[in-house]
């Protein structure tokens, strides 16, 4: 039997014919609610004309009897009373369509995030909101009418934002997959975090030599638009379509006439702290963020620049590539798929008075350390202390900074990198002076990634780093020589301890970007309660956000090492792949309509379209009325929600249909 | 005891319990409900949830037909203000509601019959609460009979 | 003798009377305003009014009736008939225009096949007790349109305000019987009702606004087309106050009211007025009255050349409600000298 | 100077402004007040010659909305040949703010009307004065001084004017129509331009104080005579809908009888439907066939946009109303929020 044969004709004025279909989920709605009692009570509703219960109607089996009843004529529009819409409408409605019914006959009543979920306790109650909301759904279910999908073109190039190692990654296999990308990066160079770092857990291979062939790579790759110092200020349009505007942020240096000799950076007379170091070293105002920087482009922090004008001369700079006046450029393109990879920022320890970030000059962050182990880091790769530029002798780190706090000033997560950092740190200073006491004070060493385990094991065992189970009770400094005097207890001994080191590294941990409000308002997407980015669903749709065509990857999404990001990079360029390959992508019909001879033309929902969709139209029959672009309207209903007349309706949300809910109290 | 007079302890001893129509935003409140019910956040079992796409497709007219179809309250939720997934429904929405909300009171209807709350995607504890502070309130005001047609 | 007299200070005595029997209604004040009201008290009685607001039709076919209920019992519907239509109505002290509605009312309710049997039987059981207009306002003109104001006709007891007394006169059957019950009424002397007619004539001599509504309906049946009606409903703003005033608009609208949480419902008739677009918005979108243009007119011609050729009689019975209630002062009078006008400027070109 | 000679100085200079108009065809027609038949009325008036300009008056019982007339255009507005006609408007400050509103809600064109400019008094609150003389008739009445007087045939009555003034009008702080900086050549006549307009509402904060049950009852015993016959609705000149929402019927939203409940919801959405659109003219609560005082409702709107949006109708039509604009920071005092 072909597609077509299969379709059975629904106009939407026959005789509703609603099958109820009520879900046990299991024990999760069926545990707490009589499930044949709901079916019982459906039956009883007008034009309901099956009512059924399963174990899982979401199973093959059960979606096997829903399609056997539209097949048979019993029924003629769907309920199904399960879990929330978010979770199985996309199921139920690929059911519908294969057994003929247009997908959007189909109604969902959510009876298990919405009732026995949360009135477990109260059983009685959840029965009654379990069967007013099955009332609800056939009410609307009986207004329902079949809609054809709208099929929109994908276009295939792909914004990436972010160009950390995540970011590189999806870039790198989308344009394997042969689509064009651009790439933003708001910094000047590309690598993002991993860049800072020295070596990486739990392989101890070197952190640049894994990270500067991708950068090239990309830099050398024709499909790759990279646009560093830039940063997206606007996005318009939908899945497939997406208008970005990219502000290209001036650098001050004329690009093509500078010839990189770095005289100019010489020659500048301001010093200020370098970021890429985090404070541990200085740059001037003329600046490459670090050797290896990609694209090496100089550039004038113009926060710091005093306009002095050396670097202007002719005499140091030749080709006359200074430029104050420079301005920002704006470019616009359109494309299909965006990948979002904004990674993270480091905990701010300073706010945790009790550690004496800030105050004791030999209290440093993980970050700082790691720049301290860098070979191109500011000491080259030795490690000193602040206080007087020594090696230290010993050195002590302090796990969980900013992580797994459930009191104020801190996150709840745990933040998943920083036992194996601390315990690699810990392993690479040992490496270089075995003569040195190492203490790593933790709450429980977490080891769970592949080859992790065996790594920490070989720290403690082949290394002596000391393990100390023990929150800190007390931090203070020697103040005759800087040293760190650490009181707290080893709970495994059950005895307190006090320890005198050189150094004390805070284990800071992973935070959401402090701006990543920004994003979510400029996409649409949003954030849990973390803070960091929302996926669709947390197991089964990791890399997919709410807005159809929009990813997130990597540490954005939530704390992360350089495998788990790499490997959501991967998935999310396969998704976005994925829809662009087909080159068109099915969307809701669900816009805004309007019925000519109601409207009387006021306007207010011309103003009230967020996205200029409706406009004035001279109608023959009617006058000056108002039109919707179906292209441009996203079906929010801002428009509808202000109409007197009710002129202007939502398709999939229309008046009529929420008001038969509405009605549909008892 | 006549058979009656049981029937009638009976529905004495049973608290009366108020019926709430809840219009939640699709994208935030909806999710947010979702939420709290994978977290297990126990809330009074008093809402009637009514899914739409968002808080700006929200006409008075839905709000008031709901108190003359005589449910015993409203309670309306959408995504933040800046958060919304069209960039500004609930704040076009917000305005709307500022007003129909102080002409409700106006009229004489009770200031919690009709209650608005915003709650994210990631706010499943607060959207508990707020049902449950919703309930509490429209609780106390007892049933809404004043939009009640004689019969 | 059928003519009693009544003294002012006994009609709570005959209130108390009347109202074992009957439902009583009275013109009272209803915030400010003069209604016909059931009332409950003697002292409610305001029988000392130019008109009500609301004519006293509302008695007999109210803004808002329910025709008839229904009960849902499992997939069968079943009907409740109306109960309160067999009461006695009792209706007092009804000015002479308003009274004479009632038939205009009875001659559109019982026309041809269509006999609306809640109206009717209303009316059959309704007792209409009339009272003369001593001085009529400059706005009636019952005189112009067959009527007079201590025309009986209607009434099955009609009310003289002779100062300190009532002359009582029965007019009907209905009210020769309704006055035997009343027999402390005290007989009217011949004097009484010499001064019933003094006062009658004295009403008539004093109306300002007389015309010839024979002429008015022949100029009307000529001038359908005729540019006038665009002057006429120039300034008209459609409020239709006129009609909601109107002792002889019958016009009504039937809608189902649904009580899904009771399973229940009725079908009620709401007064619907044909000053409204939607009153002729046909469901195809066509509306054969689509502007402000026909709908005066279709107002004036209804009164006074549909009537007139459906039922003989004016449809118009000269209250001058419309008259007052325009917030226009679009009133009437104008209107009928603007189609008078019409007639002269023919003979005038003649 | 009493109301009468105010009146008549009005008079006689709205006719000079309105000969000069037809005279330089600057207007095509104007649309003003003539003297009405009944003794508390005036009558809308249409005149396009010179000879007819004596017609016009001025006095306080001017209360129509002359805006009405242009949304839609009544037929004498519109030539068969010129399309629509250059129309001046005799425009209190309400019947100026409203045609300036509607513009702002794409209904009348700036260009295709001229605003004559009336320094307006205050109209007076007809209902109130007859239901005070309750039933006897009232065969004239005249301003003078500070008074109206109120004769009939055995008596004669004297109402200070400030009280009997209608109740919008009391407050009014503007009289005279709104200047539109960028259409000088809009208003003719006594015109004044508006900026940060304060008004006090002490009228409404008394209402307000009261208990939702005072309210609820003060509101039903109000609109309880309500014959739904929405004279208001048609003489409003925000109310140009094609479908008033109580005549919908795909979905039917609210009953359409005259039971306490259905009356209460025809006004509160109506009230919702006027907020910051509104320009308190009052034409509402004159036309009401039975009396009904809706300017308390009116004042309350007036109210809420002034202090939440900070918007006075009707002033320049490039300002968005409240109901299409919105602000990031805007109050949400009344959201739920936890405890």
């Amino acid at each position: 039997m072909t597609e077509t044969d299969k379709k059975i004709e629904i106009t939407g004025n026959e005789k509703p014919k609603i099958g109820v279909y009520v879900c046990h989920c299991g024990v999760n709605i069926g545990g707490v609610v009589s499930v044949p009692d709901l079916v019982e009570n459906a039956k009883t509703l007008p034009d309901v004309t099956v009512g059924r219960e399963y174990k899982f109607f979401c199973s093959d089996v059960g979606q096997k009897m829903i399609k056997e009843d539209i097949e048979a004529g019993l029924v003629n529009r769907v309920v199904v009373a399960a879990c929330s819409p978010r979770m199985h409408e996309p199921t139920f409605r690929i059911a519908c369509q294969e057994a003929g019914l247009n997908q959007f006959l189909f109604e969902m009543a959510n009876i298990r995030e919405h009732s026995t979920w949360v009135h477990m306790k109260e059983p009685e109650g959840a029965y009654e909101v379990a069967k007013d909301h099955i009332r609800l759904a056939i009410a609307k279910a009986r207004n329902l009418a079949p809609l054809a999908v709208q099929k929109v073109s994908v276009e295939p190039v792909s914004l990436v934002i972010g160009a950390g190692i995540t970011g590189m990654n999806a870039a790198i296999d989308l344009t394997k997959a042969g689509y064009k990308v651009y790439l933003v990066d708001r910094s000047a160079t590309i690598g993002g975090h991993m860049a800072q770092l020295d070596k990486t857990f739990p392989t101890m291979d070197c952190s640049s030599c894994i990270l500067t062939p991708k950068m090239s790579e990309i830099s050398r790759n024709k499909d790759i638009e990279l646009l560093t110092y830039s940063e997206v200020t606007e996005v318009t349009g939908y899945v497939g379509n997406f208008e970005v505007t990219i502000k290209k942020k001036p650098h001050y240096i004329d690009q093509v006439k500078c010839n990189g000799c770095g005289i100019c950076v010489d020659a500048c007379p301001i010093t200020v702290a370098n970021e890429f170091d985090l404070g541990l070293s200085t740059r001037k105002a003329i600046y490459v963020p670090f050797p290896q920087a990609i694209p090496s482009q100089y550039t004038i922090d113009m926060d710091s620049c005093v306009e002095c004008g050396i670097c202007a001369r002719e005499t140091v700079c030749e080709p006359l590539a200074i430029n104050y006046d420079d301005e920002p450029e704006y470019i616009q393109v359109k494309v299909g798929t965006i990948i979002v990879a904004t990674g993270y920022d480091e905990y701010d320890p300073t706010e945790l008075k009790q550690y004496g970030y800030g105050k004791y000059p030999n209290v440093i962050t993980g970050l700082q350390m790691e720049r301290l182990l860098s070979s191109f880091g500011p000491v080259v790769g030795k490690p000193v202390k602040p206080s007087d530029l020594e090696a230290p002798h010993s050195i002590a780190f302090l796990q969980c900074v900013g992580s797994r706090n459930f009191r104020e000033g801190g996150n709840k997560y745990c933040s998943r990198v920083c036992c194996m950092y601390a315990t690699k740190q810990a392993r690479q200073y040992k490496e270089k002076h075995p003569e040195a006491d190492i203490y790593i004070f933790y709450m429980d060493i977490r080891a769970f990634g592949k080859g992790y385990e065996e790594f920490y094991e070989s720290a403690a065992r082949d290394y002596g780093i000391n393990y100390v189970r023990g929150r800190i009770a007390e931090v203070r400094e020697n103040p005759l020589n800087h040293n760190i005097i650490i009181r707290s207890e080893d709970t495994l001994l059950q005895q307190p301890i006090e320890v005198e080191v050189e150094l004390f590294v805070l284990s800071t941990g992973i935070e959401p970007r402090a701006d990543s409000d920004s994003i979510t308002n400029l996409l649409r997407i949003q954030k849990s309660a973390d803070g960091f980015f929302l996926e669709a669903h947390p197991k089964l749709r990791p890399v997919d956000t709410l807005t159809e065509g929009i990813f997130i990857a990597g540490v954005s999404q939530g704390p992360k090492d350089i495998p788990d990001s790499v490997a959501q990079a991967k998935g999310a360029a396969a998704s976005a792949i994925g829809l662009m390959a087909k080159g068109e992508v099915e969307i809701e019909p669900f816009f805004a309509v309007i019925h000519p001879d109601r409207c009387s033309g006021c306007g207010m929902c011309i103003q009230n379209c967020a996205y200029g969709a409706i406009e004035y139209v001279d109608d023959r029959r009617f006058g000056e009325i108002a039109s919707v672009n179906v292209a441009l309207c996203k079906g929010c209903g801002a428009c509808s929600g202000n109409c007197r007349s009710s002129a202007i309706d939502i398709i999939g949300f229309s008046s009529e249909q929420l008001n038969s809910m509405i009605t549909k109290r008892e | 005891m006549t058979e009656q007079a049981i029937e009638e302890k009976k529905s004495e001893s049973k608290e009366w319990e108020p019926k709430i129509i809840a219009f939640l935003c699709n994208w935030c409140s909806y999710a947010g409900a979702d939420l709290a019910g994978v977290s297990r956040i126990q809330y009074p079992p008093n809402i009637r949830i009514v899914r739409v796409p968002c808080s700006g497709r929200i006409n008075a007219y839905f709000i008031i037909k709901s108190l003359t179809d005589g449910w015993d309250g409203v309670l309306i939720s959408g995504c933040h203000p800046g958060d919304c997934h069209y960039i500004s429904g609930n704040l076009v929405a917000r305005r709307r509601f500022a007003i129909i909300k102080e002409l409700l009171e106006f009229f004489g209807i009770e200031p919690g019959r009709v209650n608005f709350m915003w709650a994210s995607a990631a706010e499943g504890e607060r959207f508990a609460v707020l049902v449950r502070k919703a309930t509490e309130i429209v609780k106390k005001l007892g049933p809404n009979k004043k939009f009640e047609k004689k019969w | 003798m059928e003519e009693k007299i009544l003294k002012k200070t006994d009609i709570d005595k005959l209130y108390d009377e009347l109202k074992k029997d009957y439902n009583f209604y009275a013109p009272t004040k209803v915030q400010g305003n003069i209604a016909f009201e059931k009332i409950s008290d003697a002292k409610e009685i305001e029988l000392d009014y130019l008109n009500s607001k609301v004519p006293p039709k509302d008695v007999l076919f109210p803004q808002k009736e329910t025709l008839f209920e229904y009960r849902n019992e499992g997939k069968d519907v079943i009907i409740e008939e109306r109960k309160d239509l067999e009461d006695k109505i009792l209706i007092f002290g009804v000015r002479p225009c308003d009274a004479y509605s009632f038939k205009l009312l009875n001659d559109f309710f019982a026309f041809g096949d269509f006999q609306d049997e809640v109206f009717l039987k209303k009316r059959e059981n309704a007792t209409i007790i009339g009272i003369g207009c001593n001085s009529p306002r400059q706005t009636c003109f019952c005189t112009s349109v067959g009527g007079h104001p201590f025309q009986k006709e209607s009434t099955d007891v009609f009310l003289s305000d002779l100062g300190d007394n009532y002359l009582v006169e029965a007019v009907s059957d209905k009210g020769k019987v309704l006055l035997k019950g009343l027999s402390w009424l005290g007989d009217a002397k011949k004097a009484d009702l010499e001064k019933s007619k003094e006062l009658a004539k004295q009403a008539e001599d004093s109306f300002t606004t007389k015309f010839n509504f024979d002429l008015v309906t022949k100029v009307l049946d000529e001038n359908f087309e005729h540019p006038v009606w665009e002057e006429i409903s120039e300034s008209c703003i459609g409020c239709s106050s006129c009609t909601f005033l109107c002792p002889t608009c019958t016009c009504f609208d039937v809608i189902d009211e649904n009580d899904e949480y009771n399973n229940r419902g009725r079908r009620i008739r709401v007064w619907d007025t044909c000053q409204s677009c939607l009153y002729t918005l046909e469901t195809s979108g066509h509306n054969p009255r689509p502007a402000k243009i026909q709908r005066c007119r279709n107002r004036i011609m209804h009164k006074f050349s549909y009537y007139p050729s459906n039922y003989d009689c004016v449809g118009c019975v000269g209250c001058g409600r419309c008259i007052t209630a325009c917030p226009v002062n679009n009133e009437l009078r104008l209107i009928i000298d603007k189609i008078l006008e019409i007639e002269e400027g023919d003979k005038a070109s003649a | 100077m009493g109301l009468e000679t105010e009146n008549k100085e009005i008079e006689i200079s709205l006719r000079e402004v309105a000969r000069g108009l037809l005279k330089d065809k600057k207007v095509d027609v104007i649309i003003g007040y003539k003297k009405g038949t009944l003794p508390l009325l005036s009558q809308p008036i249409i005149i396009d010659s010179e000879k007819d300009v004596d017609k016009l008056i001025w006095n306080n019982l001017c209360y129509v909305n002359l805006a009405k007339y242009l949304v839609p255009r009544v037929p004498r507005f519109v030539d068969s040949e010129k399309g629509n006609l250059k129309v001046g408007v005799v425009s209190k400050g309400c019947v100026g703010r409203a045609l300036i509103h509607l513009a702002s809600e794409n209904k009348i064109k700036l260009d295709e009307i001229k605003i004559i400019g009336i320094p307006c008094n205050g109209v007076v609150n007809r209902q109130r004065i007859e239901m005070e003389i309750g039933e006897k008739e009232i065969l004239e009445v005249s301003v003078s001084g500070n008074s109206i007087i109120v004769k009939g045939k055995d008596f004669e009555k004297e109402f200070p004017f400030d009280e009997y003034m209608n109740d919008l009008c009391k407050g009014c702080k503007i009289r005279k129509p709104p200047l539109v900086s960028k259409a000088p050549d809009l208003c003719v006549g006594e015109c004044e331009e508006y900026s940060n307009i304060v008004d006090e509402f002490t009228d409404i904060e008394e209402f307000d104080s009261k208990t939702a049950e005072e309210k609820w009852e003060h509101i039903s015993e109000a609109l309880s005579v309500c014959t739904r016959c929405y004279a208001c609705r048609e003489a409003c000149p925000m109310c140009y809908c094609n479908l008033c929402f109580v005549d919908q019927n795909k979905p039917v939203w609210f009953g359409k009888t005259t039971d306490l409940p259905d009356i209460i919801v025809y006004h509160l959405i109506r009230a919702y439907h006027m907020a910051g659109r509104c320009v308190a003219c009052g034409a509402c609560s004159l036309v009401c066939p039975m009396g009904i005082d809706l300017n308390i409702i009116n004042r309350k709107l007036e109210k809420i946009v002034k202090e939440r949006f900070d918007f006075t109708s009707g002033l320049d039509p490039d300002v968005l109303p409240p109901m299409v604009d919105f602000k990031m920071e805007d109050a949400q005092e009344f959201m739920l929020e936890e405890d």
